[in-house]
């Protein structure tokens, strides 16, 4: 069992500037933000390290952080320009039973992440989620398709805040 | 019903026995397409299964839709199935019907305003011959539904073009 | 049976083969719903399986986030919804750890029994399916005859008989029937002997063993790398059970065993373990119902749900044991009624990831045992 | 018998053997088979706590005739992918297949369709014809699923032709007849004379044969179901894996007949076992007609017990679908390879040694 202040502490000097900071001040979980590209390193660390074992991802999703300006296109609908989409991964250790949280956070015109798919095999699912549903890009990742929404969905990433429904596809019509 | 529907412009009593015995082997042989969407499908399972047992009206899942003629969408039609759900439709042989079943396929149900990818109705893609309401609709709904689409075709005339 | 399919395809005489690629679903008798697998294969032997997912997409996430927090529940219900009842108890202990507050512990006795109920008229519906996916077409019946039993006691409580809304943040929709915990006594004592004429029929069945075991093995540490968890985890041998192990409720008050898969019929980790683990499993969940059924406290249901819910800023990852798995609720609040983010992570939707590496170089045939034994919920997988 | 009467009658041989052959088909086969499925619906209702058809005629009676009615009505779909001729003949060949297998199987001693010396070599040879004609419908269909069925198909049931022809060549060893209708007549009297009870003639060898015709009989019967494709041999139209196999693309009255031809095979294949070790029409209990003096009587008699046997065959087949579950492609093929033809012919060596005797 190792606190998340512990792993920090280990992660900062492993990694200097690549762990960015330890947020604990919410009420809940503390975590740990990492720098997007170097995440996958980290990961490796993480899971493979004899005193951490981090053996099991239980939950990678990507957020729109909506922190950007909201800039109004006329018509009624608004478009976020800047700010952040961010990445939350829930690693625990089956073996010595403590958990993780990492965080990072990647600009909203440019979001590139890199992937922990060869770390935890499901993490590919969850992976091509967030980028079907947010447009995250995750940086060698194997096999980047969209996965719930059609193959041919051009209409943009649902999940995020400033995303409009288009009035037709396929000659449905989506709104109500 | 394609030979039997221009040569005879009138009724007569020979056509409306033949019409209601070609009406009563359609209504009591509904089989419908092994199929299930989502929550309904679960209740149209149940349905089928010793409770209910929708083969007291001679309803058997068939798992091909060559040989069925009822399909009961069973659920949330999404964008991505609603294609296919049209193709089904299309490869089942005529004389066929649509049951649906649940708001969901009525109309988009809970996920009418934030469905990005839902099809709000099943009516959009293929015609409906019954909508049977509920979220999900328990399988006595269903039963109703289907008694009133075994009345629709006991009132099926070959002669009268319907409404 | 697994072949070696590494070389098989090759040219000979200069001849080339191809592999066929069959499409199955999104209408297929045995997919649980509407999956389609891309297979490819040679002869009847798997080369590669694509799952195709997302024909049940109906956008949980977005919906959470323009609801307010107890207006998300029925959503939960139909993400998962032959467990509705074990969705809303995980997303009401994640907004409750957010919120930071306790309930009554009738209230908690009262959601354990429910959760157990709720669990083993899934296994029944999973134990069913799986019957017929491998040919016998009885033994689904008279899972669902049983599970009928269990609705019945639901609906005798909230009224529904498959999507309840009855497990809200802070307690319960409402107390349950004054007749529930005779009928409930009654249920258990009508259910045990279901069991073994299950296994009579079904699990001791030469051509269902034959059909079953040694089939897509699943060793361990696969098996966590893959995020695989509930039973499908426990029947690869490691006793890993969320209601134990990271306890959350009063399920640390009660007396249970985790069954773990010990190949009897073949190797660890095989179909047949996985299907053999969700009977034993509804075993033990008879033992927590009576037990909870016989120490529940007087007390009122209503009385610690909010008025208005309105987390402080922060996230949780909270996760229960569903019957499918590890169910977790990643809720972010900003501060406001309604949350800024909501993910679900559903154990199917993981689950299902696992189809191409054990499938390989097993039959066609197989491929239905394999699917059926990892028990996915389509609503789940896609939400 | 009924040949020469008809022949009487008309006039005609012509007329006379039309309406010979025609007869089984509409008074007995097609009927059977509208029954059989009517039945098989109850049989796995009651076994499953439901009650099945109930709402066409006295506890749905009537169920298949709506059945057939409405498929006469559905749209004939015809792809364009299809290979028309073949997509067309497929249906029929296989009907025709398993339609032909009554020709020598004596309904009782006065009805049999043609008195075949080859009767039970015409009907393992007719019933190939149903090979032909799934794989027909497999390849013609121009589905995926469809070939899949049609090849595990082939590949099942001519594999299991291999023990039922060993169990038969055990049988006309012994009694030195391909003809059915001699097959019968020898084991007449009462049971005990019975082939699975080691035949007409007293002796030791007699005794000696018992449990190996008792061998000789469960091989042939679960050979037969893997000919007649049902569970658990019923891959071919594996419902949970090739959605319904050979017959996927198939809608309205060709699917029928398929259908039909399914039930009147189940039939068929009872008819023979019967023939082949429980006397055929013989009564097990001696005759009423010989007791009161009527002889016409013994005709009916003899169709009565024919068909009551065959019908508890066909029970059990229900019984067995309903039970059972599936095995699988290699599994079955193991089955028959591996286990029954061995089986099959040991026992035929042993049966052969005793007989020598």
């Amino acid at each position: 069992m190792k606190s998340a202040q512990e792993i920090f502490d280990l992660l900062k000097t492993k990694f200097g500037d690549s762990i960015i900071e330890l947020v604990s001040t919410q009420p809940t979980e503390p975590f740990i933000i990492i720098n997007p590209t170097e995440i996958d390193k980290v990961c490796f660390f993480l899971r493979d390290d004899e005193e951490l074992l981090f053996d099991n991802l239980m939950n990678l999703s990507g957020v729109d952080d909506a922190n950007g300006k909201n800039i109004s296109d006329g018509d009624g609908a608004t478009k976020i320009e800047g700010g952040t989409l961010s990445v939350y991964y829930h690693i625990e250790s089956t073996k010595l039973r403590h958990k993780l949280v990492l965080k990072v956070s990647t600009q909203r015109e440019k979001p590139d992440v890199a992937s922990v798919e060869q770390i935890w095999r499901h993490a590919d699912w969850h992976e091509r989620e967030a980028f079907d549903l947010l447009g995250i890009n995750f940086l060698n990742h194997p096999d980047l398709r969209r996965i719930l929404m059609p193959y041919d969905w051009e209409f943009g990433y649902p999940l995020r805040k400033d995303y409009s429904n288009p009035e037709f596809y396929q000659g449905m019509k989506v709104p109500f | 019903m394609g030979l039997l529907d221009k040569q005879f412009s009138q009724d007569s009593i020979v056509i409306a026995k033949v019409d209601d015995l070609l009406n009563w082997a359609r209504l009591s042989s509904l089989w419908q397409v092994g199929f299930g969407l989502a929550c309904c499908a679960i209740e149209m399972m149940a349905t089928s299964a010793s409770h209910y047992d929708f083969d007291r009206f001679g309803v058997i899942p068939r798992p091909s839709p060559r040989q069925s003629d009822v399909i009961i969408i069973s659920g949330t039609v999404t964008l991505k199935m609603a294609i296919r759900i049209k193709r089904l439709y299309e490869q089942m042989p005529d004389p066929k019907y649509v049951i649906s079943m649940g708001s969901c396929s009525n109309s988009g149900g809970p996920y009418w305003e934030h469905g990005y990818h839902v099809l709000k109705g099943v009516d959009r893609v293929i015609p409906v011959d019954v909508y049977v309401p509920g979220c999900p609709p328990r399988p006595e709904a269903l039963l109703e539904g289907l008694l009133k689409l075994q009345d629709k075709i006991r009132n099926h005339s070959s002669v009268k073009k319907s409404a | 049976m697994i072949i070696d399919t590494e070389n098989n395809v090759k040219a000979q005489n200069g001849l080339r083969t191809e592999h066929m690629v069959l499409n199955m679903g999104p209408q297929h008798p045995s997919t649980h719903g509407v999956l389609r697998l891309e297979l490819e294969l040679e002869g009847e032997i798997i080369k590669k399986v694509i799952p195709h997912i997302g024909y049940l997409h109906r956008c949980f996430e977005k919906h959470a986030e323009a609801m307010s927090y107890p207006q998300v529940v029925p959503y939960v219900d139909r993400m998962d919804y032959l467990a509705a009842m074990y969705n809303e108890f995980g997303y009401a202990v994640a907004v409750e750890r957010l919120l930071g507050i306790q309930v009554p512990e009738r209230v908690d006795y009262i959601r354990v029994i429910m959760g157990e109920l709720q669990r083993i008229a899934s296994h029944l519906v999973a134990i069913g399916t799986y019957g017929m996916d491998i040919g016998a077409f009885t033994p689904f019946l008279y899972c669902f005859r049983d599970r009928e039993k269990i609705l019945s006691l639901f609906e005798m409580t909230c009224g529904a008989r498959l999507l309840y809304n009855y497990i809200w943040p802070g307690g319960l929709s409402h107390d349950i029937h004054p007749d529930f915990i005779r009928s409930t006594k009654e249920f258990v004592k009508y259910f045990r002997p279901n069991i073994k004429e299950l296994n009579d029929l079904l699990t001791n069945n030469k051509i269902f063993i034959d059909r079953t075991a040694n089939i897509g093995i699943l060793p361990v540490e696969t098996a966590i790398n893959y995020g695989i968890t509930g039973p499908n985890l426990r029947a690869s041998g490691l006793k890993w059970d969320l209601r134990k192990d990271d306890t959350y409720s009063i399920y640390n008050k009660f007396d249970f065993d985790i069954p773990v898969g010990q190949g009897l019929q073949g190797t660890v980790g095989d179909c047949w373990d996985r299907y053999y683990i969700r009977v034993l499993e509804m075993e033990e969940s008879l033992k927590i119902i009576e037990q909870a059924i016989d120490q529940i406290p007087e007390g009122d249901v209503t009385s610690a749900i909010p008025k208005r819910i309105k987390p402080p800023v922060g996230q949780i990852y909270s996760r229960v044991e569903n019957p499918r798995g590890e169910l977790g609720y990643f809720i972010m609040s900003n501060g406001s009624v309604n949350p800024f983010r909501v993910k679900a992570r559903g154990p199917s939707f993981v689950h299902l990831g696992i189809m191409d590496e054990l499938c390989k170089g097993h039959m066609v045939a197989d491929i239905i045992a394999i699917l059926g034994s990892i028990d996915i919920v389509l609503g789940e997988v896609d939400r | 018998m009924t040949y020469d009467f008809f022949y009487k009658l008309f006039g005609s041989q012509v007329v006379a053997a039309i309406i010979q052959g025609l007869l089984p088909l509409f008074v007995f086969i097609l009927p059977f088979a509208v029954f059989a499925v009517w039945l098989e619906r109850k049989v796995s209702a009651h076994m499953q706590d439901r009650l099945g058809p109930m709402r066409v005629g006295w506890h749905g009676w009537l169920q298949t005739i709506a059945d057939i009615l409405k498929l006469l009505q559905k749209e004939d779909i015809i792809a364009s992918e299809n290979d028309k001729p073949l997509f067309n003949i497929a249906p029929l060949l296989v009907f025709i297949g398993s339609y032909a297998a009554f020709a020598a199987i004596p309904f009782s001693s006065a009805f049999i369709g043609s008195n075949l010396d080859l009767g039970v070599f015409f009907i393992v040879a007719v019933s190939g014809l149903v090979v032909a004609g799934i794989l027909m419908a497999g390849w013609a269909s121009n589905n995926k699923y469809s070939l899949l069925g049609a090849m595990r198909s082939a590949a099942q049931i001519i594999s299991y032709e291999i023990p039922t022809i060993l169990v038969i060549v055990t049988i006309v060893m012994v009694t030195g007849t391909l003809n059915l209708n001699t097959l019968s007549e020898m084991q007449t009297g009462h049971f005990w004379n019975w082939m699975i009870l080691g035949g007409p003639t007293l002796g030791v060898a007699k005794f000696l044969m018992i449990p190996f015709m008792i061998i000789g009989f469960v091989i042939i019967y679960i050979s037969s179901l893997a000919e007649v494709n049902r569970t658990p041999f019923d891959i071919p139209e594996a419902e949970s894996e090739l959605v319904s196999g050979y017959h996927t693309e198939y809608s309205g009255m060709k699917f029928a007949m398929f259908f039909l031809a399914e039930y009147a095979n189940m039939f068929a294949v009872s008819a023979v076992v019967a023939a082949l070790f429980f006397g055929g029409y013989q009564s097990p209990i001696g005759y009423l007609g010989n007791l009161i003096g009527i002889k016409w009587l013994i005709p009916i008699e003899q169709l009565f017990w024919f068909t009551a046997k065959g019908l508890f065959f066909v029970f059990v087949q229900m019984w067995l679908r309903w039970t059972l579950p599936r095995l699988r492609v290699d599994q079955l093929m193991a089955a028959c390879w591996k286990y029954l033809i061995p089986i099959a012919f040991v026992n035929l060596i042993i049966i052969g040694l005793i007989t020598l005797m």
